[in-house]
C-alpha cells in the first residue's frame, strides 16, 4: 500500500478570492508582515499499488483525469 | 421539441426545469438518469442545477466525468442541442463542452437573488425570442458562478460572438455593481461556436409563471421550442 | 472502555442516583455499559421530556384537520385535494455553539429527516434564530458559522429556505438558538409511522456508515453548559447533505411501492431511540446483530455503534418479500443497506455483537418507567406598569434608529445566501410578504408558512408571550390571506430544575394554550429544549412557533410590498403600548414594564375580517404590526415596494412616539385602492379601523411634516449586517 | 521572507464526505485499488518574518486562531 498525496492549487493569474480573504482575516486578527496567501486542496490517497513510481504514475492520471481542472489549476504528487 | 433532463445524484432543478420545457412545448421531457447511454432521438440535452455529487471536488468535476457525459458529447459534435444551467453551465466547462471555469463567487458566499441579463445577440436559437440588448430577470443560487477563462479565450469568446448573456443593470448597463459574482467581463452565459451549446448561471426556469414572481425567463424556452418544432 | 457500570458512571451518564437505581430495579442486575447507555439516552430529557411532558400534555393538538398531532416524528394537516402537510421545528442549539456551520448544518439534516420519513417530499425549510450581542466576535464568528451552515446544507439538498426570524440579546451570548423547521408534503393515503409490526420481519439499516460521531449527543443536549463546554467537542457531527439527498429520493422511491412496515429517521441517540421507540410503538420485541451495522471506523464497541449520532441514517422495518425490491433502490442510489435484526415477540431489546449479548432490556418498563418530573414552579413576578415615557427626539430619528437596529434592520444579507427559489414553487420569497408562501406543484394551492416568537414579551410575562408567539404567527398568516391550520413548536429554556425556569416553560404553555383554542391553531409537533444556559445565565424563554396555513389559490395570496396610488388603513385598536416595545428598548434605552396584552377575541374578529378583505380581493398590500410598531410595519411596506408614504397625524389622546412605535397587538395595516369601502366593512364587523396615510412618490412624509427620502431610509436598514460581516464587494 | 505551509485535515474519526465522494468517483472512473481518501485544504503563506522558528510560531498561532476549526480539524505547519 502507498500513500499518494495530490495537491492542486490555482495556477498564477487565476484570482483567489479564498486566499485573498483568509490574508484579510489574518490582517484583522492584528497579524502583521503577511504577504500574499494561496488556498488550495490537499488529497490524500491509499493506493493499493505496491510500486512507488507506478502509484506516482496512478495518481498524476487521476488528478488529471479529475482531482485537478487543469484550466485553472495545477497539481503536485507527492509519494510517501 | 423532444427533450431530455439529465439527472445526476445531487441535482436538484431538474424539476423546476421540466416545468419549464413543459410550459413552453407541451410535453413532459424524458429524465435521463446519469448511467443511460442511449438518449438517441432528441432534439435538446437539458443539464440542470442543483449539487451534482455535492459539488463535493469542484463543482460538476465528477458529473463531467459519467457515462451519460460520453453521449451528451456525441450528441453535441452531432449538432444537437446541449443547454446547461448552473450547475449544469458547470458540468460543461469541467467536460470541455464550453471553455472556461466558474470559480468560487468573488464575495465567497453563496448567493440566491435576482439579476439581470442582458442579451448579447437574439440570432440564436436560445434567443430568438429576445431582442438583442433586451434585459431580463432571472434568479441565481450558486456560490461558484464566477465565470474565468484566460485573456485569449475571453478575446476569442468576444471575438466569435459567443458571450450570449451578461450581467447588467436593469437597465441595461454593464457595471461591477451588476456582476454579482465577480464574473469575467460580467459573462453570465457563453456558446459553443455553433451556438447550439450554451450554458449559463442564473435559472430563466425558476420564472416562467407569473406567480412566481414573471415571465422573463420564458422566452428561452419558447425560442427553443420554435426551433425545434419537429 | 473496561469501566465498572456503578453510580458514579450512571452520573457521568447524566442519571441521577435515584433514576440509576431505577435501572437496577428494571434490570435486576447491574447493567452493561451499553444497557447503562441505552437508559441514559432514553431516559435524557432529550428524548424522554421528563420536566416538560406533564405541561406538554395541556396543548390543545385536535382539530379536524390534524391527520397526527405530537408523538409521530412530525405533525400531519389535511391541506385538502387530498394531500397533507408534515411539519415540524428542532433544536440544535448545543452543537451550534460548539461548532456553528456543522451544527447547523446538521440541525437542517435532522429535521429534513423526521418530514421525510413520514413519507412526504420536504418542499420547504425555515430557521428560528437567536444569537448573543452583535458587538462580541464570538457572536459574529456564530452567526457567520450558522448562516453558512444552514445554507450549505439546505442549498445542497435542493429543499428551498423560504423564511425564518432572528434575534440578538446578550442572554443568548453562551448560547445561541438554532432552531430549524421543514415542511413536506405527501397524499394522505401514503403516510408512514414509525411502530413496527412483524414478528419475524428483517430491521434495515440504510443511508450512511455508523462512526462514533456524537456519542452521547442526546445527553449533551439535556445538560447545561459550562466552563468545561471546550471539553465536550469531539462529539460535533460532520453533515453530508449529498447523501442526505440520496437518501430522501430513495427513500420516496421505495415509499411509493408497497415494502415498508414502519421507518424512522436515526436522529438523537441514533440507532438506541430509533430501534426502542419503533418496537416500543409497536408492542413488539426487537433483536439487532451489530455486526451486520455498516461501519465507517474500525473495532467500534456496542456501546459506541448503540449512542452513535453519525448523520443521514434510516431505519426500517419492511415486508420479508420486499427486501430486494427495497435493496436495489437503495443501490442505485449508492447507500448503505443492510439487515442488522428482525422483530421478535419477546418485548425486549437485544444487541449482538460478535456472538456477545450486549444488552437486553424489556422495553415497556424502559418506556413506561421513564422519570417523570413535576419540577416546581415559580410564577414571575408581574412587571411593574411602565408609566408615561417622554419622547426624547422625535419620530424621524426613531424611525432611523429602530430600523437600523440588529432587530429590525433587513435580513436580505442572511436570505440572500439560502436558495429560496429551488422547486420553482415559491411565490413569496423572505422579505416579501409576513408569511413565505409556497404553492404545491402542479397546483393552484399553496402553503404559507411562518415562524415567529417574541422572547423579551415571554421573559416579561410567559403567559402573555406564549400567547402572543402564537397570535403572531397566526397573525402572519392570515396577513397573506392564508388560512392558518395548525402549529410546530420548539421550546427553548434553561434550567428547569430552577423552580423560576419551569415557572417560564408552565406560564407559557398556559398562554400557547389559550391561543391555539381562541385561534383553532393546535399544536401538532413540537420539541422541547431545556438547560439553555452557560455558567447560570439563562438564555431568554424562547417558545419559537412555527405556523402553518393555506391558500386554495395561490394568486391570492397577498405581500406587504406597496405599490403608488393607494390608500393605508390601520385595523385594530391603538392605545400606544410601549411596555417591553423595541421603541422603549432602543431610543429610550429601557427594558421594562408588562409586554403589550393579547386579546385573543380582537385577535380572532381582526384577523378573520382582513383574511376576507384579502380573499375578496379588496387587499393590494397587507403587514401585520408586530416589532417596532406602526411606524416601522409601514416603512417596511414602503420599502418592499420602493413607494413612498405620506402619513397623516395619529388620534388625539394617543402621544404620538405611543401612536407610531406601540406595539399594541392584534394589528395590521393594508394598503387598499377604496378606504371608505374598506373603513365601512371594518365599521360593519366591529373592527377599529383609521386611515393613516396614503402611498406615492419617493419619500417617507410623516406626519409631523418630516420628510426623508426613502433611500435614506433603505441606506439604514440595509446597513447593520453588510457593515457587521464586512462583505467584500464584488 | 519566509514562505510556510499550513496544511489543514478533518481529525482521524470525523466524516470526510469530500473523501468519501471523491473516492467513489475514483472508483467509478475505472481506478481500482483506492483505499481510502481525505480531502482537506493547503494554504501557502508569505510571511515577513525571515527567522525560520519565528515563522512557524506565526504561522502556528494562525492557524489556531483561523486556519483550522480545531474542533474538527487538526493542522500541520512546513516551513520553507
Ligand atoms: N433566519 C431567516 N431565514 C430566512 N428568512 C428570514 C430569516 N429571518 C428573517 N427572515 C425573513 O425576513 C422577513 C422579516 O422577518 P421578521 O422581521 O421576523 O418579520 P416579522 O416580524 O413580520 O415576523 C420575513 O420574510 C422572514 O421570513
Ligand atoms: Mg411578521
Amino acid at each position: 500500500m502507498t500513500k499518494a498525496v495530490v495537491t492542486v492549487m490555482l495556477k498564477q493569474g487565476v484570482l483567489d478570492p479564498q486566499g485573498k480573504a483568509i490574508g484579510h482575516a489574518l490582517h484583522g486578527l492584528g497579524f502583521e508582515g503577511v504577504g500574499e496567501v494561496r488556498m488550495g486542496k490537499r488529497i490524500e490517497l491509499e493506493l493499493a499499488e505496491a510500486d512507488p513510481a507506478k502509484a506516482r504514475a496512478l495518481a498524476e492520471d487521476m488528478a488529471r483525469k479529475l482531482l485537478a481542472n487543469t484550466v485553472i489549476e495545477s497539481f503536485k504528487v507527492e509519494v510517501a | 421539441m423532444k427533450a431530455g433532463i439529465v439527472v445526476f445524484p445531487g441535482i436538484n432543478r431538474e424539476r423546476d426545469m421540466a416545468i419549464a420545457l413543459e410550459l413552453a412545448s407541451g410535453h413532459k421531457p424524458r429524465m435521463i438518469w446519469h448511467k443511460e447511454t442511449d438518449i438517441a432521438g432528441l432534439d435538446l440535452i437539458v443539464i440542470p442545477g442543483g449539487f451534482s455529487y455535492g459539488d463535493y471536488l469542484r463543482c460538476g468535476a465528477m458529473a463531467a466525468q459519467s457515462p451519460v457525459m460520453a453521449a451528451v458529447r456525441a450528441h453535441a459534435a452531432r449538432g444537437g442541442h446541449v443547454l446547461g444551467v448552473c450547475n449544469g453551465f458547470q458540468i460543461l466547462t469541467e467536460t470541455g463542452l464550453l471553455p472556461g471555469a466558474l470559480l468560487r463567487n468573488a464575495g465567497l458566499r453563496f448567493l440566491s437573488m435576482d439579476c439581470h441579463l442582458r442579451v448579447e445577440r437574439a440570432d440564436t436559437d436560445y434567443t430568438r425570442h429576445y431582442q438583442a440588448g433586451q434585459v431580463f430577470r432571472a434568479p441565481l443560487a450558486h456560490g461558484d458562478g464566477n465565470y474565468f477563462a484566460d485573456d485569449d479565450t475571453l478575446d476569442r469568446l468576444e471575438g466569435e460572438g459567443l458571450v450570449i448573456f451578461r450581467y447588467a443593470t436593469p437597465e441595461g448597463a454593464i457595471t461591477r455593481e451588476a456582476n454579482l459574482n465577480g464574473s469575467a467581463r460580467n459573462i453570465a452565459g457563453i456558446a459553443a461556436p455553433n451556438l447550439r451549446v450554451l450554458g449559463l448561471m442564473p435559472h430563466p426556469e425558476d420564472l416562467v409563471d407569473p406567480l412566481m414572481g414573471g415571465t422573463d425567463g420564458k422566452p428561452l424556452f419558447d425560442g427553443l421550442v420554435a426551433a425545434l418544432a419537429a | 472502555m473496561a469501566r465498572d457500570v456503578n453510580q458514579a458512571l450512571a452520573r457521568e451518564f447524566g442519571l441521577s442516583a435515584d433514576e440509576y437505581q431505577r435501572v437496577l430495579d428494571i434490570m435486576g442486575r447491574t447493567p452493561s455499559l451499553t444497557e447503562l447507555g441505552v437508559f441514559s439516552v432514553m431516559w435524557s430529557e432529550h428524548c424522554s421530556y421528563k420536566s416538560s411532558r406533564v405541561w406538554l400534555k395541556t396543548l390543545p393538538t385536535k382539530a379536524p384537520w390534524v391527520i397526527h398531532g405530537p408523538g409521530e416524528n412530525a405533525g400531519v394537516v389535511d391541506i385538502g385535494e387530498g394531500l397533507a402537510a408534515i411539519f415540524k421545528m428542532e433544536s440544535h442549539n448545543h452543537p451550534s455553539f460548539i461548532e456553528p456551520y456543522q451544527g447547523a448544518a446538521t440541525g437542517v439534516g435532522g429535521i429534513l429527516r423526521d418530514v421525510f420519513t413520514m413519507g412526504a417530499r420536504p418542499v420547504a425549510n425555515l430557521n428560528a434564530l437567536r444569537f448573543g450581542d452583535p458587538a462580541l466576535p464570538r457572536t459574529k464568528r456564530i452567526v457567520d458559522g450558522v448562516v453558512r451552515g444552514i445554507g450549505g446544507y439546505g442549498n445542497c439538498v435542493g429543499v428551498p429556505t423560504v423564511g425564518g426570524e432572528i434575534d440578538f440579546h446578550p442572554a443568548y451570548n453562551g448560547n445561541p438558538l438554532v432552531n430549524a423547521m421543514t415542511v413536506g408534503i405527501a397524499d394522505q393515503g401514503k403516510i408512514f409511522l414509525s411502530a413496527a409490526a412483524g414478528i419475524g420481519n428483517p430491521v434495515i439499516y440504510v443511508g450512511s456508515k455508523t462512526g462514533r460521531d456524537g456519542i452521547h449527543g442526546a445527553t449533551m443536549a439535556s445538560a447545561e453548559f459550562g466552563a468545561d463546554s471546550e471539553e465536550k467537542r469531539p462529539t460535533v457531527q460532520v453533515g453530508d447533505p449529498f447523501t442526505e439527498k440520496l437518501l430522501i429520493e430513495a427513500c420516496l422511491e421505495l415509499m411509493a411501492t408497497d415494502a415498508i412496515v414502519a421507518i424512522q429517521d436515526m436522529g438523537a441517540a441514533g440507532l438506541t431511540s430509533s430501534s426502542v421507540e419503533m418496537a416500543g410503538k409497536g408492542g413488539v420485541g426487537i433483536e439487532l446483530d451489530l455486526d451486520a451495522v455498516p461501519q465507517r471506523e474500525t473495532a467500534m464497541s456496542a456501546y459506541e455503534m448503540m449512542l452513535s449520532e453519525s448523520q443521514e441514517r434510516m431505519l426500517m422495518v419492511l415486508r420479508p418479500d420486499r427486501q430486494e425490491v427495497a435493496r436495489a433502490i437503495f443501490e442505485k442510489w449508492d447507500l448503505d443497506f443492510a439487515v442488522i435484526g428482525h422483530l421478535t415477540d419477546t418485548g425486549r431489546i437485544v444487541v449482538r455483537h460478535r456472538g456477545v449479548v450486549e444488552a437486553d432490556i424489556p422495553l415497556d418498563p424502559l418506556a413506561e418507567q421513564a422519570p417523570l418530573y413535576h419540577r416546581p414552579t415559580e410564577e414571575t413576578p408581574r412587571p411593574a406598569p411602565l408609566g408615561p415615557v417622554a419622547d426624547p427626539g422625535g419620530l424621524a430619528e426613531a424611525l432611523m434608529t429602530l430600523v437600523g437596529c440588529p432587530d429590525l434592520c433587513s435580513r436580505a444579507w442572511v436570505w440572500d445566501q439560502y436558495d429560496s427559489t429551488v422547486g420553482g414553487q415559491t411565490v413569496k420569497r423572505p422579505g416579501a410578504a409576513d408569511a413565505a408562501i409556497v404553492r404545491l406543484e402542479g397546483r393552484r394551492r399553496a402553503l404559507a408558512l411562518t415562524s415567529d416568537c417574541t422572547p423579551r414579551y415571554v421573559l416579561a410575562d410567559p403567559e402573555a408571550g406564549g400567547a402572543q408567539a402564537v397570535a403572531e404567527a397566526w397573525r402572519n398568516i392570515t396577513a397573506t390571506g392564508a388560512l392558518p391550520l395548525a402549529i410546530t413548536d420548539n421550546m427553548n429554556f434553561a434550567n428547569p430544575e430552577k423552580p423560576r425556569i419551569m415557572g417560564q416553560f408552565a406560564a407559557s404553555i398556559r398562554g400557547m394554550a389559550a391561543a391555539c383554542v381562541a385561534l383553532d391553531f393546535p399544536v401538532v409537533s413540537g420539541n422541547v429544549s431545556l438547560y439553555n444556559e452557560t455558567e447560570g445565565k439563562p438564555i431568554l424563554p424562547t417558545p419559537a412557533i412555527g405556523g402553518l396555513g393555506v391558500l386554495e389559490d395561490a394568486a391570492q395570496a397577498v405581500g406587504y410590498a406597496l405599490a403608488p396610488g393607494l390608500e393605508l388603513v390601520l385595523l385594530g385598536e391603538t392605545a400606544g403600548w410601549l411596555g417591553q416595545s423595541l421603541w422603549l428598548r432602543e431610543v429610550a434605552g429601557r427594558e421594562e414594564g408588562a409586554p403589550p396584552p393579547v386579546d385573543l377575541a380582537a385577535e380572532r374578529r381582526n384577523g378573520d375580517f382582513v383574511r376576507g378583505q384579502i380573499l375578496a380581493g379588496r387587499v393590494r398590500a397587507c403587514h401585520d404590526v408586530s416589532d417596532g410598531g406602526l411606524l416601522v410595519a409601514l416603512a417596511e411596506m414602503a420599502l418592499a415596494g420602493d413607494t413612498g408614504v405620506s402619513l397623516r397625524p395619529g388620534p388625539e389622546g394617543v402621544a404620538p412616539h405611543a401612536f407610531w412605535f406601540g406595539e399594541d397587538q392584534a394589528r395590521y395595516v393594508v394598503a387598499v385602492a377604496d378606504a371608505a369601502a374598506l373603513l365601512a366593512a371594518a365599521a360593519a364587523a366591529g373592527v377599529p379601523a383609521r386611515q393613516v396615510g396614503r402611498s406615492h412618490g419617493a419619500d417617507l412624509t410623516l406626519p409631523d411634516g418630516h420628510t426623508m427620502s426613502l433611500a435614506s431610509v433603505r441606506a439604514m436598514h440595509e446597513r447593520f449586517f453588510p457593515a457587521w460581516m464586512g462583505v467584500e464587494s464584488a
